[in-house]
């Protein structure tokens, strides 16, 4: 287990304006790594699909809360977790199949995909009825390198 | 000096929204500047350093495009 | 009681550097009122110098969690908790005395006073051992006023 080195959590409200606070929360959060403007640019795109799914399909019938748990852990590793407790996914390896989507024609179905691509590691676990938690884990380059 | 610069501008009535969308285009010049500069892409301590911010400041700034870039650049 | 239009709480460990997190974090969450810069820069102001008090004072002698928990509630009011389960104040009417610290000589005790300077409310609990609550109110100006 790597040591932590930093931690914070946000909660708020499943609202579309929620998505822009917790992208620039997290930007904030992680500004303390000195990462590029890049890397930072695919943390806050992973955070917005994660955000964005809990509040469009976690909670599309009901409104609720969503939690961001940010970890810094020694290495210049980064752990996300995004957590709801909306009405959660059936079977998740199909909903990780680019282009798959349960959404109306607005939506791509891509996010999963973002989030894989833009991260080392994804991992989603979830329960019909009970919410939904994703993870992501990120390397960032060592500075000067 | 950045306070000084603030300070200066009298920026006070100024919206919010206006001031980000703006610092966000002066940021990504500097940005620029500096990647055909150095050869890399500059860290936020380094455009802090350049435009007089600090690093929150600087990672609070969008750059929507290069995201949707390198995701493109990626799938290739 | 003013409806709640919004809210959202951060949680994080006292360590120096998430002073700018939280400030900045705050920004992001009142972005959504469009504030001008100068109510903008007041409320990140007001929660470094609570975030601060924190780390400092209530955590000198063990680390420990803070929380900030923000509502924006109807009419443009937005309250502030700053929330720490270190020492606590002694007395706190003193502690809020202009120039009143009990810090080394790096501190101004002016930190309570620019609180109250850049709200509309400032109101502080505290129970020795336990620790400190701080809450503000501020009243954002209308939009185009
Ligand atoms: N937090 C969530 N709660 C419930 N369902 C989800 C959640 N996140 C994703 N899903 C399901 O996974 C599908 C694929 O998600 P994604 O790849 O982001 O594409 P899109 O959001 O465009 O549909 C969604 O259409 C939805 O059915
Ligand atoms: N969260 C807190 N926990 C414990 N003591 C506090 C806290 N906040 C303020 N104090 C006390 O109140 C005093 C005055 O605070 P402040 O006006 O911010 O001035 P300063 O921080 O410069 O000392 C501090 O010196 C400290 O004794
Ligand atoms: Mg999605
Ligand atoms: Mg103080």
């Amino acid at each position: 287990m790597r040591a932590v080195v930093n931690k914070m959590s946000l909660k708020f409200e499943s609202r579309s304006v929620n998505e822009a606070f917790a992208r620039q929360s997290v930007g904030a959060f992680v500004a303390q790594l000195d990462p590029t403007m890049e890397e930072l640019g695919d943390i806050k795109t992973v955070v917005s699909e994660a955000v964005t799914n809990a509040i469009v399909h976690g909670y599309a019938d009901k409104a609720g809360f969503i939690t961001v748990a940010v970890r810094l852990l020694e290495g210049r590793v980064l752990e996300l977790k995004v957590k709801d407790a909306g009405r959660g996914i059936e079977n998740v390896e199909q909903a990780r199949q680019p282009m798959f989507t349960t959404g109306d024609d607005t939506r791509s179905g891509m996010g999963f995909t973002i989030m894989e691509t833009f991260t080392d590691k994804l991992r989603v676990r979830s329960t019909p009825g009970k919410g939904t938690m994703v993870t992501m884990v990120k390397v960032l380059k060592e500075r000067g390198a | 000096a950045g306070e000084i610069r603030r300070f200066l501008r009298d920026d006070g009535a100024v919206k919010v929204s206006r001031s980000v969308k703006e610092r966000s285009v002066r940021v990504r010049r500097i940005q620029s500047e500096l990647e055909s500069r150095t050869g890399r892409s500059p860290t936020v301590s380094e455009l802090a350093e350049a435009a007089g911010l600090t690093v929150e400041e600087v990672a609070a700034c969008e750059q929507a495009d290069v995201a949707v870039d390198s995701f493109e650049r990626e799938l290739s």
